[in-house]
């Protein structure tokens, strides 16, 4: 299980090759999410992002996650990294990688983790724009509730 | 002693990103809040939005009783992803 | 777009950089899907498997296939490898990646992809087993009726 | 003359990949089915179970005609992926 904040950029192959490496059987199915920072948002053209974490719980909602998507989809493996810091333009900001027998699982997992990490792990964008900064809006503040979720009372 | 912690908006609002509550008893985490807005009254404004509440990094609602020496955060709906 | 059928192996690092470079807007999400062999089934233990196309008719498969995704998801890029010949246990078979916008079309396109190659792209998979091999047999006779929609009746 | 191609588990009970029918007139995938078993008695148990038929890499059905020149494919339902 891989679950870690950076600021540093990240490798697609080390990160493929992390998780394959800790699977205990051969998966037959391996899925990979990246998210990149886009150029541009409803308003124009952004000149990139920060990321805000809280040192300490950001990076046990990482673990909680990728443990429980594990669990929950009976996954080979599972990882997660997540960078903050100053992101430019076309950077990448987020992967998502999960191992499983059989591709259904591999998806549901991948999916399940990025829906559950934007609506409940501690991180905030601010985007750089016109000149200026503004924090990113939450996209519905009901999903929010699912913050609660990854302090372990549902596990 | 409480350790309070803010993040993003709330952080900005505030001013400064740790402050520190004096507490003889246990108090809601609403009670935490009143104590805040007398330090400084840009509290109000801050606490005015939506905004979570981790006591010891574990999400928790207004009425969590803290104590001494816990570590309260306060911070909007998170955006990352 | 990249469709392609080949021998060798290939590079999760080189496939997800060509996906990229080949996008007109940086996307904000890209999903890949990575297929291995596994040294089991539900006989037992295997030892790989060899894949046979049908020259031609298989690679123009794969260009719909790609060419389909992309109208259909409203995708900035995708691809399609996957091997023929030989595979030992453990190897790489095959690799879809999808680029899009927001990652729910980067996740459904990539899902979708790999669906409509197992029931409608001409590929065969031989087991080898306890000393001798076998074809693999197919899950549903009802898929296969996606066969013809690779013909480009329905595009 | 009609280039007839197997694969996979087709091909193995034929013996060949190859297969050549010279025809006088259009006819269908059905009665090119049987003037191959008529040249090797080995293609009525390769077409005994579920085959699928492309003419010119299109899949078709038995119904469709073929005619002088055309590509006309056997194989079994597909397993890759």
């Amino acid at each position: 299980m891989l679950a870690t904040i950076q600021t540093g950029i990240f490798s697609q192959q080390v990160l493929y090759d992390t998780l394959l490496a800790d699977c205990a059987q051969t998966p037959g199915a391996i899925v990979t999410f990246t998210g990149l920072v886009r150029d541009f948002n409803a308003d124009g053209p952004i000149e990139g992002m920060s990321l805000e974490h809280y040192p300490g719980m950001t990076e046990q909602a990482l673990i909680r996650l990728a443990t429980q998507a594990i669990n929950r989809f009976s996954l080979q493996n599972a990882g997660i990294v997540h960078r903050v810091g100053k992101l430019a333009n076309h950077e990448q900001i987020v992967w998502v990688g999960t191992a499983a027998s059989h591709r259904k699982a591999a998806f549901d997992a991948a999916g399940y983790m990025m829906d559950t990490l934007k609506s409940s792990v501690p991180l905030w964008k601010k985007e750089f724009q016109h000149g200026g900064a503004h924090w990113v809006e939450a996209k519905s503040s009901d999903a929010q509730a699912a913050l609660s979720w990854l302090d372990g009372s549902e596990s | 002693m409480i350790a309070v912690k803010t993040f993003a908006q709330v952080r900005e609002i505030v001013g400064k990103s740790d402050w520190h509550v004096e507490v003889s008893s246990q108090l809601t985490v609403s009670e935490l809040t009143e104590k805040l807005i007398i330090q400084d009254a840009r509290w109000k404004q801050a606490l005015a939005g939506q905004v979570l509440v981790a006591v010891n990094q574990t999400m928790r609602d207004l009425s969590y009783r803290v104590q001494d020496n816990d570590e309260v955060a306060f911070f909007p709906p998170v955006t990352g992803g």
